[in-house]
């Protein structure tokens, strides 16, 4: 699914956020990327969903080369990952429904089936109520919530969350997380950077340590659970 | 999925346009006042050129008659028949010598008493011949010049040309003025509709970067923008059309009192039909355009 | 602690300046393009209102003498003599028959031949008498005519302000143009400006929301904006006056030429160094106006 | 220090974030408040700073009403206060070293004083080497730092500070802790809303329980910790 081959990030001005990293996510996998605060973890992340290009190396996504990938087909790659953003990037003049049916709308989605979707993912994160509310107007854990909504109503394929429980009390983490993992047994690859080592330890998938943008380390899944 | 969008698209461009109102109303304004400005120079310089192209072909002639000339006697008819039958000449006009006493009362206002003061009249009668076009540079006129001024009953002429000489070289003037103008205002207009867009991009960049993250292809997302364009463009033009009709019937009376006076077979015009929809339809366009180019830079990675 | 607040400010005003250059391109160029209209309407209205002002006072009138009056003969001496002793009469100018025709064939371009194939000169010789102001309205004046016209050299009179009349009622038309369009710009720019603000806070706002919750006084934060409000005002300004003068040089040969033909003895004129002083002082208390509102609305709560 | 009495605070579109709070927070007390993603923690501290103002009741504020208090004088209250906002609000065209010194710069420090403490404070922190970065071009992480830097940099007598370890590792959410848990020994009163129960009981001071804008209990602080 996912195979980064001797991936380097050099930002602009000349910081190397990535250093030789190499990793192969496979279909259906549940992955956490971790490490401390300016490991790389959104870098990464960046480079998969196309927010930014790699500086050396390759990255390969459902089988496509995205160093050579032409400007045109980003966005119908795009349409089959969801992505939860750090800082939630919500429509901030937007309603919630409008924030969530956007991931929709641009699939073409019919007026019915597309209020129906929305709601209902809506009522998974626990904001049905809050459909018609301005996304600005939430607060912190609940911005994060649409922006969880959004990434999963069109059932991606791939979904990259970053840090998506930061502003989130621990019953609505393990909603969250519950979802990501029902998503994960309907067949999407899962891919999470968090810091929240309690998270990981619960969930027992494999996890992958980055430091000062080095792979540092990895934990195999605990026996028992499925990749 | 095709009405499906442009509804969508439409709807949102609305939402937009309310949500960031100032911006919007600015960006009509700088339309609308352009539009303005280039209407009133373009109305303008349209009736002075056509005013002109009728004025400047009017050479006229005037011929003094000695005072003791009446206008029924036979020198007198003898002098007019042969005006009317030569062939330089298209019109011909008598001014008495009570009607050039009254011309001059009227045209010079606060010199009446002046005037009435004077015991004799001391306007002489005359006749306005007005000379074909096609003649203007001829051996006839020259001819029709040398026999008036040994005619008896002739006391001078006058090629009344002098005035509209002078008045030619100040409308010259001032449509240099005109187009100076309208060539560095154009270019002015120019720049700031450029970075105007380059504004709207930076306050529509991140809406722009976000629907762009969540896989919104490039027409997708241009499609809400080009239409906020074009309903700014529309009421952009729109707005200053109506500005400049409800000015032009405003100041209809004062207008066309001025320039029928001067340009006397002219009547002082708005836009045809024709002028008013390109001028709509050029809006349109420019609106179409910001579009385009405002969301383009955002849309280039 | 004032100076290091100063300099702050300036420092900040100009990092925004080129953080945000667009934003600021937009706005020192809309500044500019008012004025520069402005300024455009105005240098034109003041040369036109200074030039008005003294030929309105020129009523002159043109004396013909009979052809036979030989320009050194005693009644020619007489009549001059007269002419220039009357009370009301402030200039005298002759004009020999010779004089005429040339002046004619100068005045008529394009009828040099038709002039040239006149077999006698057909232009009579003329005195040009210009009357002291003071006097366009009095018994002398209609007695000084009602002499003339029966002394016996003189072969008619003519009150030379016949063009002119045309031209007034053709300049007060044109003059009637440029306060309308400077009426309604005006108007425009206001409300320009005002949303041009409007904008500025909606893309400032987040930062001046931000200063605010930090700790930092009203003022010390509209420092910054109201030093870049003062760059922008004066750079407008300025620039539009530079433009202005360089248009001004470039053409200065055709306008002043134009102008002088008209009006031959004024000259066209730039703005004087006052009037270029109050402009460029209106852009900046425009800036600093700019500069207080735009973050009057974020400190209000 | 800090009293509320009787507070309602009712959002615009009539959704009541806070009901009938009563709270009285002493002079150098370390105090969290916590609950559910939209309690109202954010809203708390919001009333505090003065953000807004409450709908009914009364704030006491360094012995002030904020009720009656007048405009003019919110700056200078504030500047006796450091707050880190759960959405960071930095500077974003700005440089770190800008962003933090702008605390002090309002309160018109010396230029040299300015740039030692603002060194040093970001040392705290971890990001001495980071001053002259562009905020925005930072990792979630680190702009929370900075947000905490700038917070702290003109020592104030309050810190309010709403999840301010979200986005942090364990290491450096220790560390963060560690400079409020200082700054309180000398003297700060410290207010922090979070929702990371681990960091609460690991700290053990007084905490106050939100839960629908209801005050749903409170703990005290453990024996043998200081107020
Ligand atoms: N746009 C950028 N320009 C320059 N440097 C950047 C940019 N984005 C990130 N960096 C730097 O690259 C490094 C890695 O950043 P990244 O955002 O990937 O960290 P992270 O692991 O997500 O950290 P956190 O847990 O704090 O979010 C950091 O040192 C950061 O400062
Ligand atoms: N500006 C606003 N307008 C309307 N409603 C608001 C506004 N700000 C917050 N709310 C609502 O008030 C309630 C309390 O919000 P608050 O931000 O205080 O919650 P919180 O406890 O900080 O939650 P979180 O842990 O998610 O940050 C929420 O339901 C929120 O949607
Ligand atoms: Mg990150
Ligand atoms: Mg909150």
């Amino acid at each position: 699914m996912i195979q980064l081959l001797r991936v380097d990030k050099v930002y602009e001005g000349g910081r190397w956020a990535l250093k030789d990293i190499n990793l192969h996510i496979k279909k259906e996998e549940f992955v956490f990327i971790t490490g401390p605060s300016g490991a790389g973890k959104t870098t990464i992340l960046k480079l998969i969903y196309l927010g930014d290009r790699a500086t050396n190396g390759q990255i390969l996504l459902f089988g496509r080369n995205l160093a050579i990938l032409k400007r045109n087909s980003i966005p119908f790659l795009r349409r089959n990952m969801g992505v939860v953003f750090q800082d939630f990037k919500l429509l901030s003049d937007k309603t919630v429904f409008d924030n969530v049916a956007f991931a929709l709308r641009i699939l073409g989605t019919r007026k019915v089936e597309l209020k129906t979707r929305v709601l209902e993912t809506l009522k998974l994160v626990g904001l049905e109520k809050r459909s018609n509310e301005i996304a600005s107007m939430l607060s912190g854990g609940e911005q994060q919530r649409v922006c969880i909504a959004r990434a999963v109503v069109n059932e991606p394929a791939l979904v990259l969350a970053d840090e998506p429980t930061g502003n989130l009390d621990l019953d609505n983490a393990n909603q969250v997380m519950d979802i990501f993992r029902a998503l994960n047994l309907k067949g999407t690859t899962v891919v999470i950077a968090t810091h929240n080592r309690e998270m990981i330890e619960k969930t027992g998938k494999r996890t992958i340590i980055l430091d000062s943008g080095n792979m540092a380390g990895e934990n195999l899944p605990r026996q028992g659970d499925a990749l | 999925m095709l009405y499906r969008n442009l509804s969508f698209f439409l709807i949102e461009a609305l939402k937009n346009l309310k949500g960031n109102f100032y911006l919007h109303l600015t960006i009509i304004l700088i339309i609308s006042i352009s539009f303005f400005i280039f209407g009133t120079l373009l109305i303008f310089d349209t009736n002075i050129d056509r005013a002109l192209s009728s004025i400047s072909k009017d050479l006229s002639l005037v011929v003094f008659l000695k005072d003791d000339v009446a206008s029924g006697s036979e020198d007198f008819l003898k002098l007019k028949k042969f005006l009317l039958n030569y062939p330089a000449v298209k019109v011909v006009h008598y001014t008495s010598r009570l009607d050039a006493y009254l011309d001059f009362k009227k045209n010079f206002k606060g010199y009446e008493k002046v005037v009435e003061e004077i015991e004799d009249n001391p306007f002489p009668s005359s006749f306005e011949v007005r000379i074909k076009e096609n003649y203007s540079n001829k051996k006839e006129l020259a001819d029709l010049i040398s026999i008036l001024s040994k005619w008896k009953s002739v006391e001078g002429l006058s090629l009344s040309k002098d005035w509209v000489n002078h008045f030619f070289s100040f409308i010259s003037l001032i449509r240099m003025v005109i187009w100076l103008l309208v060539a560095l205002i154009g270019t002015g207009l120019i720049l700031i509709i450029y970075n105007g867009i380059k504004l709207t991009i930076h306050s529509k960049g991140s809406q722009i970067e976000i629907m762009k993250l969540v896989g919104g292809t490039n027409w997708f997302i241009r499609g809400q923008f080009i239409f906020e364009g074009i309903i700014e463009g529309l009421l952009g033009s729109g707005m200053s059309l109506l500005v400049l009709y409800l000015a032009y019937n405003l100041m209809f009376q004062k207008i066309t009192g001025a320039f029928s006076f001067i340009f006397p077979q002219q009547a002082f015009s708005f836009f045809s039909v024709n002028d008013t929809l390109l001028l709509i339809g050029s809006g349109t366009i420019l609106g179409i355009l910001g579009g385009v180019l405002s969301t383009t830079k955002y849309l280039k990675n």
